[in-house]
């Protein structure tokens, strides 16, 4: 007999509750609604049970290949997750309740996100943080408004050296906006070009986008700039990569005033792209414009310490067509796992993984550019991640590692004119030695090629 | 509960990050890197489980409590489409291999899955074609009249404004805006749905659409949906469905047949992924025919021979909204679940959901003094109005649930109804739990009237009591330190 | 810096505690202790980092092929186990708690042990049942001994149809036990030989140990021979597949005293053997002579329902030497994993299931006894396994087979002289018509070459 | 809390089982099927998760509580360890496929772990070679004395008894009674440990060997180990070593080098396997090179090019004990702590357990006013007998901890010490965790002085308080019906 999973009633359950409500059958409930718009029915198949469905999963998801051995990151990286992120973030009390709208019964996924706050303030370097965002690009289009709301002004200048996907998505949300979107093309060093800010900071710039290190991989010192953004009374808004946090400059020591990023490689899978963790941050003066769930600090009558969402009179919720953003559902989840992350491998770990990961760059850097017709694209400063220019277009040789088992890198050209042969080489803890001794190896053959 | 930085102690040891070590071959010079480590927790393994653990705890949940909070559709999220997503082959898969050449053979399994859970969506909701990009419901609707917009300019329509009923969730007119519309809103009739004459008044030339929730917030199907329908389409004017609580009607209704043109769903809600503390979820929108060149970009899109590929070339697509294909790992979920329910399936679920609601609707009744306003449909508005004799507001009941055990439904909104108070049981409660319920309601109520202090004092069985919220916005504690 | 990975203790902690002490260092807590004791150190290697044990570990796991499509039961059956038995029973406070001791502390345990304890019962038809016992094997023997101590008598008759692994443990256990254990040859059915048992029972026998469905697959009608084992006061003791039990006669209908099986098919994985879960129930006038741990329900002083610990001078810890048993710790998960997974099917799923496998049976024995040669071993009844006689060794066969990626079933010849040819081939929910055509295919041509 | 037998009602739809169908080509006669199906419960998924994330949470665990419980070293068990051990690819496997020709094959990751854990748990003990099958420590026990009556059977030896100290674990005397011995029980000295004199009286040509717990379970290493194994050999008797303690001294001491002939291994003690509520675990078995020909069957073995067969052609050996290779899931755990650890970690967990017990043992002896007898291992005993003068015993202590989120520490054993309270901290709790431990164990000897009665009452934070233990053996309820 067919039955309907899930569902919690029998049929004499259902049989009780059609008499109270004086019905025979489901049809009736729906009786003050026009016949004509009935469906046919839906067209797709017989439900499985649930050991059907999950081998039929099985055999899909088999079409993947996980085993390529990858160096491309581009903004999203392969890092190790210690088990115990997923064996706490799978409790049913997490991930089964809803946005902690009555905070007495929600106290778990409160204090979490206020831990979490606090973790990203640490991390960049700035006073306030919110609960989370989709991911690192929305989070990066919410930091414009809230720039341009602050400085109602309509113009925002974005630096080429910012993750290409952003600067689409960038492109895509501001298209119905009245906001001037202006790009910067980047220095021959591959970092923001001085003169070119120089020339284009004025009274009409509301914002200015900037990342480190940026899409190239390259490591800059922003301070200057940034101060310079100042003077035009400007923000500055920097989009960063947490795990390079472990050791690089924070955003807010060089004076940013809006910091946004993906989270993903705080204990995220890649998993083909989401969900991801958009977080931002910026300085307390600003938090009234700043977009999302904010959870804040407070007493009960007795005094007891407890966590609240706070700052509401942003939300759209209340605010409706005014409010700071149209975001409801955040990813709390995944900034649950993150603050997970972190509190596991705690401040020695996360200094120590950001060390590897820049280790294994700087030794496979070295190795690459040893092959003759392999060049620097750019400086010499990088994290975990650099561009080499390839005697040859790099999409074909990557595609001929792909097919020996390995992700080498992504060939810029797909998002940079001219760039056809630069490489971009991604490196985590994850990757072995021996791993990279093989690419390059078979990086080199396939030029000879 | 200590916060995790408060248990922390220098040297304290965490997980074995190191492993072998690759010196590097060249150090990168001081001015790049910060001077101070960040001052992460400093505590064992065990002690971080112990933390996490000991917080889960303090949430109520679906896994643990009814939980009938009204718009939000708390069923059971099943552990088998938990299972079904976090396949490792599943999820660790980078979104950039597609665009590797040759790179994108590697995703065929995840590419299946987005193409057929398109598919599925689209058959469900009688739309031609589904983006599944939309990282949210909000998400969903920008998305949504983003390509309302691209429309609109395609056909050089001079468009403005975007009608928009009281009773609907904040999020729509705040999506509308942020796609460049004014926001007309239309308040509700007495039957609750949005007032026909109002809305035709308002209906003219510079309309770009209409935004509809039906069944609306109240839980009430709005019946001369086909009526409005043509009247926005005679201005050229697009139909927006916000499939928040498709989970009503779905088998039983398709937005597409209606003659909406645009559409989004709640996968966290109608197909019960999980909520996750507020995310992540996911809104994939369908669209009619004629809007499909303004879907978003990547297409995928599946060849004569039967591989999946990634089409970004669509001139007059909106974009980029997402750096990829969506939240994958919560479409997988989806496509687990409706691969379970299957046709039948479909209609026996919101047939159960919408028993349900109309079950507790008739039961609670009487506690609410409330004439009859006809059948609902997965949810139901009654309003605490009455409590106020007793000097007492629906705040008070519904913290008084907290203390037996029952997640509070929605209180406060929809907006349009006083003292509101929003009941969705879902398909997934038995019918023992429903009585508990009442109960519970019969027992409050009756406290209302004997001693409405101990409401006033609820709740008393959770780690803290009622919060002062005035004070968390004054001192605006949002980090530790 | 090399660190002791879990201990949660930093230097700063254990320079405090060794003051306290008023020690230097860690050697000196074992200054007591003569130091020609002391080892010269482990050579085992360094300790890795979670992710490098996890990626060892992934390397050698993945030296298995975990895709046979498998026909081998042989008393450890391959059926589905819905994903929230994992997701339940990989809670901290049910896998990370010790045995129920402080009964205020442990009512999770003890509560889901008594219901596990009343499934048993329901499924085996009989009054009680222990909360658990290593695996089949030792429940068995742990069963005699019981009946033993209850007729004073210290002759056993077990059946050869009783799964031959758990003969040689039968063997293996009573060796240096002053009992007389005898085994009785099957009949030409297959089945238990009545007339052996007219011959072998007397009033030296204490117990006789039968299993039904027996290894060969062969169901039976035990009631009159439980009744003749009566006459001479002995006791019947039943060992059972519980996955039979959905639709086959329960023991307790035919008259057996104790029964024991192996509870892996009720949501535990096959895991190459273990922990299984052994079970065990009787008639509640055996109780006291029952071996390992018995919840029972009581209540508080102000009369509240509780689970303890029960009839525990049975036990090693209070009697030692004179305990009805030497267990201590048992299986509890296994048996949380059991009443789980028998909820979550229910009633009529756990019908379902059953039907599923007797009907994939049904199916595939009348397919291979078509192919010529092929000839049914034994009687023709049976729940979800049966043997066939092949036309040539069985062995050959079965590894020709398993070269082409399916486990066609168990050669009976390795424990059985003179069947060198029967092959046992067992069913479960899990495996596709598919699956069986394809492999009565195989089979049929690897019996042609 | 309600039974899931209450919960049931008939027809409540559970997980959805039935797939594709296949129909029988015969049916099965009546005679051989039950009646009647068995009344299992009839409630949704839904239901059955809340149910057992409910009765979970009425659990002290060692990832939710502090759990001191003497003997039975309640250590974090690592997630990671759990991780490893569930790969699909090592649960999957059948027993039974290496009995197939060619099956070995399929398994060689699966024997690779099984040959590698002998190693080094070899290595780790000083023993030559290691089995893997016993499936508890007690289980551990009796392989181990069934490998003694076979050597002493093999050389002819006329063996009836084995000496074991009153301070043993039950399962000791229990496990030899099983090989078919006497036992003759040796009292403790005032300093904890055998009384050698006894012990030597009772040590005669008839003595088949000594089963000794060092550190014993009162935390105390016998120094005059190698006196009491060389007057053992003497009299060609074998020393066990139950080494459920072994967590005391890994890294420091082993077994081996000691004198045992014969020695156990509690995984789930000493090697961080989960207790699972009272199981499964496992208790590997070492053994002398005199005693590899007794080992159980089958013995994994490595070949010349690599792999790994079983061997089962052992004329000397006990025979089973095991169906198969022992509890495969919890060995894997196992192998994977082993692997964190490495050769620096078995030190610096063992040293920290014992400076974590004797910081306690420091620390706690004002309150018990405890001589001192010198260092403890990895956990100590005190006497509770000062809480009599309050009418008060040790169970009283112990429930008093309950209401302060501390499972009680072991009570009532050893035997040989009234009113004994054991308490084993573990390495894996930090030093605030201990702190906190002496300020309860003070309030609560504070209030044995003061308000004895509170203690009387306790627990009163519990779902249930004290439980009647005669009523529950008096009624015998043992099911539900
Ligand atoms: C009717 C309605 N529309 C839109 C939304 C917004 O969905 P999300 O929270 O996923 O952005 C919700 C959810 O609260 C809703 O109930
Ligand atoms: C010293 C000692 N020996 C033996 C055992 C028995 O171990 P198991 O419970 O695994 O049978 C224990 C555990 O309680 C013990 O502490």
């Amino acid at each position: 007999m067919k039955k309907t999973p899930f569902c919690a009633t029998s049929e004499q359950d259902q049989a009780v509750m059609f008499q109270t409500l004086g019905i025979a059958d489901f049809d009736e409930l729906f009786a003050a609604i026009p016949d004509e718009l009935r469906c046919s029915g839906v067209d797709i198949p017989e439900g499985l049970s649930e050991m059907d469905m999950m081998q039929h999963v099985r055999k899909v998801a088999s079409k993947n290949s996980t085993d390529l051995v990858n160096f491309c990151g581009a903004g999203f990286y392969d890092h190790y997750i210690p088990a115990a992120v997923d064996a706490l973030s799978s409790r049913g009390e997490f991930y089964t309740a809803y946005t902690p709208y009555q905070p007495e019964a929600s106290q778990g996924t409160l204090q979490a996100a206020f831990e979490y706050q606090t973790a990203i303030c640490r991390l960049t370097g700035m006073e306030v943080a919110n609960a989370s965002l989709f991911d690192g690009g929305t989070a990066l289009f919410e930091g414009i408004m809230m720039a341009l709301r602050q400085t109602k002004r309509n113009k925002v200048l974005v630096d080429e050296g910012v993750n290409p996907i952003y600067r689409r998505m960038l492109q895509c949300y501001t298209q119905n906006l009245s906001v001037d979107y202006e790009e910067i093309p980047i220095s021959k060093g591959g970092v923001a070009d001085r003169s070119a800010y120089e020339a284009a900071l004025d009274n009409s710039v509301g914002a200015v986008v900037l990342q480190n290190p940026n899409f190239f991989g390259c490591l800059d010192t922003l301070t200057e700039l940034i101060d310079k953004i100042h003077e035009v009374k400007a923000l500055a808004i920097m989009s960063v990569y947490p795990m390079a946090l472990s050791l690089v400059e924070t955003p807010g020591a060089m004076g940013a005033d809006i910091v946004t990023g993906e989270g993903q490689s705080l204990g995220q899978p890649l998993n083909f792209g989401g969900p991801y963790l958009g977080f931002m941050a910026t300085k307390k003066k600003y938090v009234r414009k700043m977009p999302g769930r904010i959870v804040g600090e407070t007493e009960d009558k007795q005094g007891r310490r407890g966590y609240v969402l706070t700052l509401q009179a942003r939300e759209q919720h209340i605010r409706r067509e005014k409010a700071t953003s149209n975001i409801c559902s955040n990813v709390q989840l995944c900034a649950l796992r993150a603050i997970i992350y972190l509190s596991l491998v705690g401040r020695e770990g996360f200094l120590d993984v950001g060390h590897q990961c820049m280790d294994r760059a700087s030794y496979a850097y070295h190795k690459l550019t040893q092959i003759d017709g392999v060049e620097p694209a750019f400086n010499r400063r990088f994290f975990n991640e650099f561009s080499v220019r390839l005697p040859k277009e790099a999409t074909g040789v990557v595609s001929a590692l792909v097919d020996q088992g390995i992700a080498a890198g992504f060939p810029v050209g797909r998002y940079y004119k001219g760039m056809e042969n630069v490489l971009l080489l991604a490196f985590t803890e994850k990757r072995t030695k021996e791993e990279i001794d093989i690419m390059v190896a078979k990086l080199e053959s396939a030029l000879k090629a | 509960m200590k916060l995790i930085y408060e248990k922390s102690s220098p040297g304290r040891p965490g997980v074995q990050m190191s492993s072998i070590r690759i010196s590097p071959t060249e150090e990168v010079p001081e001015k790049y890197l910060r001077s101070q480590p960040a001052e992460l927790p400093e505590v064992s393994e065990a002690e971080v489980v112990r933390h996490f653990t000991a917080l889960s705890r303090l949430n109520f949940s679906v896994d643990t409590h009814f939980y009938p909070l009204g718009s939000c559709t708390m069923k059971y999220n099943p552990k088998a489409c938990e299972a079904a997503a976090n396949m490792p082959e599943l999820t660790g898969v980078h979104p950039l291999w597609p665009q590797l050449r040759g790179g994108g053979l590697l995703t065929q399994g995840s590419l299946a899955i987005l193409y057929n859970t398109e598919r599925l969506l689209s058959e469900a909701t009688g739309l031609a074609e589904f983006t599944l990009q939309p990282m949210s419901g909000a998400h969903g609707e920008l998305t949504g009249v983003m390509m309302m917009a691209a429309y609109h300019k395609d056909r050089g329509n001079e468009k403005d404004h975007i009608i928009i009923p009281d009773s609907a969730h904040g999020t729509n007119p705040a999506s509308a805006q942020i796609a460049g519309y004014e926001v007309v809103t239309i308040p509700s009739d007495e039957n609750g749905v949005m007032d026909f004459e109002q809305f035709k008044e308002a209906l003219n030339e510079k309309t770009a659409g209409v935004m509809l929730t039906s069944p609306n917030t109240l839980g009430v199907f709005n019946p001369r949906i086909k009526e409005i329908c043509d009247a926005v389409h005679e201005v050229d004017g697009l139909m927006y469905y916000d499939g928040a609580n498709f989970n009503a009607i779905m088998g039983r209704y398709k937005p597409g047949d209606m003659g909406f043109d645009i559409c989004h769903l709640n996968l966290h809600k109608s197909f019960a992924t999980p909520h996750g503390g507020g995310g992540p979820g996911a809104g994939p929108v369908g669209v009619v025919e004629k809007l499909r060149p303004y879907l978003p970009i990547s297409r995928v899109e599946k060849t004569k021979d039967g591989t999946y590929t990634l089409n970004y070339d669509e001139p007059k697509t909106i974009g980029y909204i997402a750096p990829f294909y969506g939240n994958f790992g919560i479409i997988a979920r989806a496509y687990a679940y409706i691969l379970s329910l299957g046709c039948d399936g479909m209609l026996g679920t919101s047939n159960r959901a919408v028993l349900n609601a109309n079950y507790l609707q008739e039961k609670l009744r009487p506690l609410f003094d409330a004439e009859y306003k006809g059948r609902c449909m997965h949810e139901f508005v009654y309003s605490g109005d009455f409590l106020k004799q007793y000097g007492l507001h629906t705040l008070d009941l519904a913290k008084g649930m907290i203390d037996r055990g029952i997640h509070p439904p929605t209180v406060y909104f929809p907006l349009n109804v006083s003292e509101a108070i929003m009941i969705e049981p879902t398909e997934t409660e038995d019918l023992d739990t429903l009585e508990r319920f009442v109960e519970v309601m019969e027992e409050l109520v009756e406290l209302a009237k004997t001693d409405p202090e101990k409401l006033h004092e609820a709740p008393v069985s959770t780690p803290v009591g009622r919060l002062d919220e005035v004070k968390a916005a004054r001192d605006m504690r949002l980090s530790y330190s």
